[in-house]
């Protein structure tokens, strides 16, 4: 019999203590609140942070961007990446590190490595990425990366990159080359199959 | 009353009984199916405001012109109801017909005609019975046909647990929500609400309101005993095992969609109101002020009544969003094994109380 | 229960349904309410990593064991790459070890916060859900902060991580346990010692000690009957051993042994050994180069390794074949979370719908590591 | 008990079905199919050894030499060591005999190496594949394994389509 009072006593007074937490949390709900508030609060918020600025942040997942005139076309990120979503093919220049004006070659990248080969073509299909970053690490040139965050300088964040189309989501980096542009670069061997 | 005096009114006028009845019936009856209407757009509000602050959320919000909510989101229930209406209304292929589209009218009915006994004020009120208490859990309970018709009828094996369910649960807590409002039953020494709530004027020691759930223990018991029971009759957690989501997805309304599901939650919410009104008629005094004495014209009862009904909501929401879900068995335990002992003892209580104080 | 045999019903719960934790379909037996019978339908979100892993090299496989246990990647990636150590014999910096240690503990709080908040709504309570998603997001913001992704990291590599540790990451650490350690008590006061979650937890599902080691049961499912087994005590991995922490063991604190609650209960305790290990390990974590000991090539000698690691779910086992090429010849997972499933038909006979999403949750399945 | 006392006793009592391979490393044994029913029960059941947890199966596809393996790790809560036990199975016919009612686990651990490899577990009372689909054709990681052309009407891609590009 006493237990059974027991019972019903612990079951008030947990259920009550319940009770007493979510009203606090309900006229506290001005200092608690932690929803933000999408279209209109951007991540950064300005006070409620945990603590450390956007500036600060030591790398960033977001979308992939090649800068296409550092790029020496040496494959390596597309040996890197985990589910093939880039693409890489590459001609090979008639003399190595000379500008091409005709298709907008430039021959040597901002650190100075003279270019062997002519990117034809290099595209990203970000709606197969997954953001794994392995591809950011070998390059060499620093040319492909992730925006926003450390790289914001080289090109802004772009986290909310969404499109009607899937195709729209494979990014072209590279200016596509017409059959006659081809011939002016005037190799030998057709194409260097990626 | 309203209907009484309609009645009387169109008598004057002229001599046509059935349709000065009919005239009267619909005339007030039209502002009762506004008033459904409006307290669910305000209740779901609520319901998202209160619970998104328990969460520490903010709930619904926009902030300007254009797609968003409008200021605080109070446009969201519009665009809820608005989204409601137009959705398609899907009819299962081998569910029954007939009975899938007749439940929902059949719960809204139950809903309806329960409100149609609340006394709103001293001169508010559609119908003034003099069985008003006995009124209202009889057309409670008929919601729980509409209940069991929907889980059949739309032939899902989550519908039909869900009904099952709710059949059990439902007639199961009509007892101790029964015994308990036999309290103030035996206090008032009268079934009708008017009088019951007139019973409840003045004060106690000149502190206290001379509300029955004040006048002694055993009535205060009684009190918490009815709205628990009235909680479980509504269907909301911790007592929510028919439609508990996490078991049964949606329980009896799974097949449900649009038009038809709004108005289960029309009537979900009217019986909220329904069920808080006679709490609030039958202990907490009804339309009469909490101070004694002061702002007791009907205006300022209508909005006592409504204060206290909505005070009730709110605590209804609390306990939805801090509780967890009871399990059907321990449901069944906490009904048979402790409220109608309880409310048992009540009634013995307050009869001896009676006998000895007064 | 269940003295008078009805009918049988079959009742498809899933591969749709709010409280499968993801795409599974069980088939239950049920007579009425009880339950007689679960065959569980598994592989909905089956993609055989191990497929892959036989086409990748040996880098390009952490980011697929990111997405088997998906709400600890962390702890995925320590496995894998504790194993790959093993067969290359590669000694990691002190400073890595260090780094390691606070993200799998970080992500195993972050994990039995889900599992807990997760179990609150499959029992019904809302609300302790999003206060427990809420600090969790914090934590994800500290990994974001340091590796830049949330959910599926890539941060353990073969003989390192990918970054060292933003520069005031330990204040914000420390910031994040002091105000953390609280709110672990307004849980229990929520939830925990609620009456009604008591009572439905309690006493249901019960599994005893030796069916959970017959089941390979592991980890908190494991130690909740009351097995004293967790393998970063019992067969110390990274630098586990340095550091001073109880393995919490469930003891039936309102029911029997091995019941639901006692699954919640160390789940929850481990929490606190878990910030207790991560405060310790921010005080002594010692400076250094994290890329130094990463191999030129990862090209493992030739033969098999099987390493388990203590994941949120259990021990989490790698069994990584070389062939000596750069590319594994075989890479299987001994997923934690399968073999907790295994023993769902066993536990819940008997019990109501109700019990079988309780016993559910409480095993703390992920179906992408079942799966695979 | 350490890796070697493990070994003698299992040879001291199944002297013919104890395989001595070079090519193992110290950690494992190699036992011989048909036996491996009695040796498991002997395993589990022996005080000395008491290996109560099966940690894990793996079936191995060796490659060129055409063989089948399942691995089996076992592990005592009692005494805290492992060993690891390997079954060559031929290629063409692979089977073993069932542990699953030894170890429970070894139930859904022996579907999803059958589900893999293809190796017939004998005495399996439920041997139904468990990842895969019940209608998928051939066992997907063994290493000549290709693919099905197509599944219920869907094409399985070969390779991934090449988008349009000049």
């Amino acid at each position: 019999m006493s237990k059974y009072f027991t019972n019903i006593y612990e079951t008030v007074n947990t259920l009550w203590t319940g009770m007493r937490i979510t009203w606090r949390h309900m006229i506290h709900i001005k200092r608690d609140n932690v929803t933000l508030q999408y279209p209109e609060e951007r991540w950064p918020r300005p006070e409620r942070n945990i603590g450390f600025d956007h500036k600060d942040y030591n790398v960033i997942r977001s979308r992939l961007h090649v800068d296409i005139d550092d790029c020496i076309g040496c494959l390596k990120c597309e040996r890197a990446c985990p589910v093939d979503c880039i693409t890489i093919n590459t001609i090979k220049a008639p003399n190595r590190g000379e500008d091409i004006s005709d298709i907008g070659h430039t021959g040597e990248t901002s650190n100075g490595t003279k270019k062997a080969m002519v990117v034809s073509r290099f595209t990203i299909d970000m709606s197969e990425c997954c953001y794994c970053n392995l591809c950011v690490y070998p390059c060499p040139e620093e040319c492909i990366f992730m925006v926003g965050g450390p790289n914001s300088s080289k090109h802004p964040i772009d986290y909310e990159f969404s499109q009607f189309d899937r195709k729209d989501l494979i990014y072209q980096f590279a200016k596509k080359l017409t059959p006659d542009q081809k011939k002016t670069i005037d190799d030998p061997k057709p194409e260097v199959e990626a | 009353m309203t209907v009484d005096f309609l009645v009387d009114w169109f008598a004057t006028i002229g001599d046509f009984p059935i349709l000065a009845f009919i005239l009267a019936v619909i005339i007030s009856g039209i502002p009762l199916f506004l008033l459904m209407a409006l307290n669910a757009m305000v209740a779901v509000y609520a319901e998202r405001k209160v619970s998104a602050f328990m969460m520490d959320r903010i709930g619904p919000m926009g902030q300007g012109p254009g797609l968003h909510a409008g200021k605080w989101g109070l446009l969201q229930t519009v665009a809820d109801a608005i989204k409601l209406l137009v959705k398609e209304d899907t009819i299962p292929q081998k569910s029954d017909k007939l009975l899938f589209k007749m439940a929902p009218f059949i719960i809204f009915i139950g809903a309806f005609l329960g409100l149609a006994a609340v006394p709103f004020s001293s001169s508010l009120q559609v119908a003034d019975f003099n069985v008003g208490v006995f009124y209202i859990i009889a057309v409670g309970s008929i919601g729980v046909i509409g209940i069991i018709m929907a889980g059949w009828s739309s032939n899902n094996k989550w519908s039909l647990y869900g009904a099952m369910r709710s059949a059990a649960q439902i007639i199961s807590y009509e007892i101790p929500a029964g015994l308990s409002i036999i309290v103030p039953i035996m206090m008032a020494g009268t079934m009708n609400l008017q009088t019951m709530i007139q019973f409840q004027s003045g004060s106690i020691w000149g502190i206290l309101p001379n509300w029955i759930i004040f006048n002694n223990p055993f009535t205060f018991l009684a009190f918490f005993i009815f709205f628990i029971s009235a909680v479980a009759e509504t269907n909301r957690t911790p007592f929510d095992i028919p439609e508990a989501e996490s078991e049964l997805v949606a329980g009896w309304m799974t097949e449900y969609s649009g038009f038809r599901w709004a108005v289960f939650f029309l009537s979900e919410y009217s019986n909220m109101l329904v069920v808080s009104g006679l709490a609030v008629a039958g202990f907490l005094g009804g339309w009469q002020s909490p101070i004694p004495g002061m702002f007791d014209s009907p205006g300022w009862g209508l909005f006592w009544f409504m204060g206290k009904v909505i005070f009730l909501i709110f605590v209804m929401m609390w306990f939805r969003w801090t509780f967890p879900r009871l399990r059907v068995d321990q449901l069944m335990h906490v009904c048979w094994k402790v409220f109608i002992p309880i409310a048992m003892f009540n009634i013995f209580g307050v009869g001896i109380w009676k006998l000895i104080i007064g | 229960m269940g003295v008078v045999q009805g009918d049988q019903m079959v009742l498809n719960i899933g591969p749709q349904h709010p409280s499968t934790h993801g795409v599974l379909r069980l088939e239950v037996m049920t007579d009425g309410e009880i339950v007689s019978e679960i065959k569980p339908h598994l592989g909905y979100l089956h993609r055989c990593f191990e497929k892959h892993s036989e086409n990748v090299t040996y880098e390009q496989v952490i980011p697929f064991t990111d997405r088997c246990d998906y709400l600890a990647s962390m702890n995925s990636n320590f496995g894998y790459v504790v194993a790959m150590e093993e067969l290359m014999e590669i000694k990691v910096p002190d400073r890595v070890e260090y780094i390691r240690i606070i993200m799998g503990e970080l992500n195993r709080v972050a994990s039995h916060l889900l599992a807990l908040g997760v179990y609150g709504l499959d029992i019904g309570a809302f609300t302790p859900f999003l206060y427990m998603l809420r600090d969790r997001e914090r934590i994800l913001d500290m990994f974001e902060y340091t590796c830049g992704a949330r959910l599926l990291y890539n941060y353990m590599w073969v003989g390192g991580v990918s970054h060292d540790l933003p520069k005031d990451f330990e204040k914000i650490c420390f910031g994040f346990l002091d105000y953390f350690e609280p709110q672990i008590d307004e849980y229990n006061n929520l939830l925990t010692y609620n009456k009604i979650f008591v009572e439905r937890t309690a006493d249901v599902g019960v599994i005893p000690a030796d069916v959970a080691i017959s089941y390979g049961v592991s980890g908190p499912n494991l130690r909740g009957s009351g097995v004293n087994w967790d393998v970063r005590k019992d067969e110390s991995y990274s630098i586990y051993d340095r550091f001073e922490f109880d393995v919490p063991v469930g003891d039936g604190k309102f029911g029997t042994l091995g019941d639901c609650f006692d699954r919640y209960w160390v789940r929850m305790l481990e929490i606190k050994e878990s910030v207790k290990i991560i405060r310790q390990a921010l005080k002594d974590i010692p400076s250094g180069d994290v890329h130094q000991a990463l191999p030129k090539k990862i090209r493992p000698p030739k033969g098999s390794v099987y390493r388990r690691t203590e994941s949120p779910r259990g021990d989490l086992g790698y069994y990584i074949i070389s062939d000596g090429s750069p590319v594994p010849s075989r890479v299987k997972m001994r997923s934690p979370a399968f073999t907790a499933l295994s023993c769902l038909d066993e536990v819940s006979k008997g019990w109501m719908i109700s019990d079988v999403i309780a016993i559910l949750g409480s095993l703390d399945i992920v179906l992408g590591e079942i799966d695979r | 008990m350490t890796i070697e006392e493990i070994k003698i006793t299992l040879t001291n009592k199944f002297s013919g079905s104890i395989i001595e391979n070079e090519e193992l490393s110290d950690k494992q044994i190699e036992v011989e199919g048909s036996k491996w029913l009695e040796i498991a029960t002997f395993m589990r059941d022996d005080p000395n050894l008491s290996f109560d947890q099966l940690e894990c199966i793996t079936g191995v596809d060796t490659g060129e030499d055409a063989t089948l393996q399942s691995r089996y790790n076992l592990h005592s809560m009692e005494y805290r060591h492992k060993v690891e036990v390997v079954i060559n199975h031929d290629k063409k016919n692979p089977k073993v005999p069932s542990i699953e009612q030894v170890w429970r686990i070894g139930d859904w651990f022996e579907r999803e190496t059958y589900d893999m490899f293809g190796i017939s577990y004998e005495g399996h009372r439920d041997l139904r594949r468990i990842l895969c689909p019940d209608d998928w054709e051939g066992w997907p990681l063994r290493k000549d394994y290709e693919g099905q052309e197509s599944y219920h009407g869907i094409v399985v891609p070969k390779i991934k389509e090449e988008d349009e590009w000049e």
